[in-house]
């Protein structure tokens, strides 16, 4: 179980929030919303131990993430704003790699690029990929292997309708699997049964 | 015996004069092999993909 | 001419027709050129039996420098007139031309050994031929970093062409720098006038290897035009799978 | 003519900026010069007979290292696309960006040259040559670089390729730039040696120019 | 007024979309949707002069644009995925940038900015805001000079829901005073009596 | 283990995939040494003694040109996040990533030294220790390059400024590297220089390592 205790971050000598409490149970989605630079990526940043907060801390099952962020890294997969794609490479060798990278059966590439609807693409260079296409290529990545804790930075930018549904059903699975789930969204990815937690924008 | 000794000793530059020869010979023959190799698979590939236009996967990348 | 060739199609056509004839009259030549020049040809009463590195050595370097005025040529042709065999053409006449520069750049360098006492020096003559073989490779390296035919024959051609600007700039540049720290030292190569005993396998010699360049350049373009037909067929099935 | 100007300015602040490319440039010159002795041992009459080239080579490699970014940085923010489309004809936006990337690399060169001309043991007439030498012959590295520049623009390893397509191209600058220094030294008349200097840069103004906003208009593409 | 007659390209070999026929009138809007790869981008950049076209031509009231794009530049504003910043410039310096780029008076910024709700930013380095605020940031571009066409690729990505409806306004204002708007969105972006061209997937 | 060789694979290939970075490095290294008698004068003798200075500047040139690249690309692409992230030792990154450097670029280079060794007119003696003081060398550059391209990543301008953070580090390596070639050509004894190249060699696996990796760890921050 994942939960923060008075977390609190200063960024550029202002404070971009404070005295965030959340946590998060296995089955749940937590949805966050809040205006443009409310802290939304910042705190997702946070919660996969890319970025130290300034007060408070976050803990997995009650011990802190930071005296084991090897650990940490190993149970959650983050997909930020860049999707970590070779454009030299193709969607299949791209998924391979972080296949190999993580220990997990190159078998499941093939899986994971069907069940994005890219089958058919993974002899195409990732560079000839629209904006949607390379996004859910970004995306296949969660279907590599399960981890309990997926943490997603607006991952329906640039998707179709189409795809959002399968994003979608993919956390819906994920959840029905015991996973967790922080999500930070503008738009109308419907998720059942998820909270939402607001981030005002700071004073 | 002696005609080919003397030929192949090419008045004791046989070191520089072979060589050169070898070299030009190797990378001409080289160019030659790569690209009739290169004509060779593309023309290969084009009836694969000719003979099987509706196949399901094409995978060109793992064939190669 | 030139717009009946425009045709890929067509142009396919007729190098298949002509192929087998050049494939064979290239070997020929070259059998012949070879067996004179180091056979019957008398060695130099200077330079000894090393005079037959020439006839390697020199229509190398000729092919070398036509290389490159073809592939200028060809890209002004792209670029202006948007012919779409040029391209084609220009692409593949850089391994060749680069090819014959490295022969040329290494069998002179093996003739000056024993003629010079030296590997290379760095005389205009050879030090614009080096220039000359990095602009082939460059010009090569520049197709290969871009996937798009299209983009890359573009920017290439743009590049064959600053470089044939620069090309008689390099030459005179380097005449100019290398006469000057270096008056004659190393033996002029315009010596004493050919004897017809050499010149003539010396032409023969000559006109295989332009017989060989056109050869390879036709399957070279051949193997480039079926690829670009490849491509577009696998990325069209890939494509329409989705 | 006021994007001219507002292009610019806009690219010399930001090679003045924190982080910008001027103290960079010249700190890469300097070291680059100053290890040659340190890897060819300090004997100082030979030093000075080679110190021409090495400071020209290291103008040629410091100049060399700051163009990858010259096109590369606009492209990737999404700028470049608004440049080529926003009215302004592309050699415009060339010429600008040429202009600021010599006023900050070029010329920041040519005004610590002498410094490490002293530091080659170099005599004054060869510094002053050094100094005209480099005053005509960086803004030719700039032209022809943008070339290179706008060729690689969007492609993966674009600092070495224009390396590899630019360098060549630089020979005749280098022969005649470096040659010149070599001249004054031996008391001989460097006219014309400055004169094709001079040449050179003419010849590449609209080379250079109109070549890299033809490549530029394929790299959006 | 823009028109396209039988624009077809191909990309890679293979045609993304053909025999696009699109007219836009003044005060008109125009939303572009389809699945990821269908096209939008690519044919946002046509309509811009940034892309040739393979077949077909773009023409502004009868004239060609391709026969002078440098007049067409004038006259549009093309907001695509990037947002164009220099992180190291302030907002309000990198906004004065294309005002002096484009000749408008540098006064327009403070309005522009303004316009977008970033008032309070402007002398804030661009490269410490947050996705959403440099994405405003980015189309603040739009409220510098009126021109009559507007090319906007996704504009709402990383926007907040108070944004979205500023955006929706100003293309609401721009569309009355006889401007015309062609974008491109996979969301909820809702502009009244806007005309939708779907894009299919190319076979 | 996994990781490492994956990640290593990765790396190896995108160096060598069409417009990778091998040939351009060796391009850049042998055509910025064949620069320098064309700058300095064609005669002989000066140029093989300058002949080892010259040359290992360039390859610490060339190394220093596909250094800003290292991690660069990765965290433009979001990799650099995952690769971190990703329950790997971040000191195990940094060295795949080190040694898919070393394969691809240093290791060239040693291959094509002896080739510019006898173009500058570097007699055998000579040649064979300059290809054994590569070697030696040539992995300390990329360790020792990785901390500065660790530090500098995400910083605009890396290339320049990695090159001024990196270069006087390099110092020693080439003192030593450059120096032992001169020494062998004078007949002298070679053997400290060597050992001293292997310690520093042995010094920056882990300080190299160990410091990239911690700078990598701000950069994501
Ligand atoms: C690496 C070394 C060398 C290079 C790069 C080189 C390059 C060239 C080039 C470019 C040409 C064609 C020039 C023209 O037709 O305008 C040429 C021709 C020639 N070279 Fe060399 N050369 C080298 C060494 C030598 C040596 C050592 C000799 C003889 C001692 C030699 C003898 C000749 C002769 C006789 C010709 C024909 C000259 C003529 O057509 O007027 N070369 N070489
Ligand atoms: N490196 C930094 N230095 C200074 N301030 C920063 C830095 N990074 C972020 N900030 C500030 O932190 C705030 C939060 O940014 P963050 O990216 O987390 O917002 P967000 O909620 O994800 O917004 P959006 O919806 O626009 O993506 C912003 O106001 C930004 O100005
Ligand atoms: N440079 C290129 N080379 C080859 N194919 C390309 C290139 N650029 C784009 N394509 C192809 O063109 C198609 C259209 O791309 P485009 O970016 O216009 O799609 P889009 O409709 O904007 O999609 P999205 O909603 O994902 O942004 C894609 O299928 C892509 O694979
Ligand atoms: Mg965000
Ligand atoms: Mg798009």
């Amino acid at each position: 179980m994942l939960a923060t205790t008075g977390l609190g971050i200063i960024r550029g000598e202002r404070a971009v929030f404070t005295d965030i409490d959340l946590a998060v149970e296995p089955g749940e989605a937590v949805v966050l919303r809040g205006p443009n630079g409310a802290g939304k990526s910042t705190l997702l940043r946070i919660l996969a131990g890319l970025l130290s907060p300034t007060v408070g801390r976050v803990t997995w099952d009650g011990a802190a993430i930071a005296d084991d962020r090897e650990a940490h890294g190993r149970r959650l997969r983050y997909a930020g704003h860049g999707d970590a794609l070779k454009l030299a490479l193709t969607a299949f060798d791209n998924l391979a790699f972080w296949a190999r990278f993580e220990g997990t059966p190159v078998e499941a590439v093939d899986d994971a690029l069907d069940r994005l609807g890219l089958g058919a693409l993974g002899m195409l260079p990732a560079g000839v990929m629209s904006a949607g296409q390379k996004r859910r290529l970004g995306l296949a990545r969660l279907a590599l292997a399960p981890r309990p804790l997926w943490l997603l930075d607006e991952p329906t930018v640039s998707l179709d309708a189409a795809s959002v549904d399968l994003l979608a059903g993919m956390i819906w699975d994920h959840r029905a699997a015991g996973g967790m789930v922080v999500v930070a969204t503008h738009d109308g990815l419907s998720l059942p049964n998820a909270r939402t937690f607001v981030l005002e924008k700071a004073a | 015996m002696d005609a080919v000794a003397t030929f192949l000793a090419m008045g004791g530059y046989a070191g520089f004069v072979w060589p050169s020869f070898a070299l030009t010979f190797a990378v001409m023959i080289g160019l030659a092999v790569a690209s009739r190799r290169a004509l060779r698979k593309a023309q290969r590939q084009l009836e694969l993909l000719e003979q099987s236009r509706p196949a399901r996967r094409a995978r060109p990348g793992k064939a190669a | 001419m030139l717009t009946r060739l425009a045709n890929p199609t067509r142009f396919l056509r007729l190098a298949d027709r002509l192929l087998p004839w050049l494939g064979g009259l290239t070997v020929l030549a070259f059998i012949a050129g070879t067996v004179w020049g180091l056979g019957y040809a008398p060695a130099d009463y200077q330079q000894g039996d090393t005079v037959r590195i020439m006839f390697v050595h020199v229509p190398a370097a000729w092919l070398a420098m036509f290389g490159y005025s073809f592939m200028a040529i060809a890209s002004f042709v792209g670029l202006v007139w948007k012919h779409p065999l040029a391209d084609v053409a220009a692409k593949a006449a850089a391994p060749l031309g680069a090819g014959f520069c490295l022969v040329a750049l290494v069998t002179g360098s093996l003739w000056g050994q024993p003629m010079w006492g030296t590997w290379w020096v760095w005389d205009a003559r050879l030090t614009s031929m080096l220039v000359l073989f990095f602009l082939y490779v460059g010009y090569i390296a520049l197709w290969s970093a871009i996937d798009e035919p299209e983009r890359a024959s573009k920017a290439a051609a743009i590049l064959a062409l600053v470089g044939a600007v620069n090309v008689p700039i390099v030459k005179f540049s380097v005449d100019w720098w290398s006469t000057l720290h270096q008056p004659s030292s190393v033996m002029r190569l315009d010596g004493p006038t050919i004897d017809p005993s050499i010149l003539w396998p010396l032409l023969v010699n000559a006109i295989a290897f332009q017989l060989y360049f056109v050869t390879v350049l036709l399957w070279r373009m051949k193997a480039e035009l079926i690829g670009r037909r490849v491509r577009a067929l696998t990325l069209g099935l890939a494509a329409r799978e989705a | 003519m006021s994007a001219f100007l507002a292009l610019l300015r806009r690219d010399l602040r930001l090679a003045f900026a924190q982080g910008g490319s001027v103290g960079l440039v010249i700190g890469f010159f300097v070291i680059a010069a100053t290890l040659f002795p340190l890897a060819s041992g300090p004997e100082r009459a030979e030093l000075a007979r080679v110190a021409p080239a090495v400071i020209w080579i290291g103008a040629l490699l410091a100049t060399l290292l700051s163009l990858d970014r010259l096109f590369q940085a606009d492209l990737e923010d999404g700028s470049l696309d608004l440049l080529l489309v926003g009215g302004t004809p592309s050699s415009v936006v060339v010429l600008a960006k040429c202009l600021a990337h010599w006023l900050s690399t070029g010329l920041p060169l040519v005004l610590v040259s002498p410094l490490l001309g002293l530091l080659l043991g170099l005599d004054p007439v060869g510094i002053v040559m050094l100094v005209k030498t480099l005053l005509l012959g960086t803004p030719t590295l700039s032209l022809i670089g943008a070339v290179g520049a706008g060729l690689t623009v969007g492609v993966r390893r674009a600092g070495i390729l224009i390396a590899v397509l630019i360098l060549p191209l630089y020979v005749p600058v280098l022969i005649f730039g470096a040659g010149a220094v070599d001249l004054a030294a031996l008391g001989l008349d460097t006219g014309p040696s400055l004169a094709l200097l001079g040449a050179v840069l003419l010849v590449s103004l609209p080379v250079g120019t109109l070549g890299a906003a033809a490549a530029l208009r394929l790299a959006v593409l």
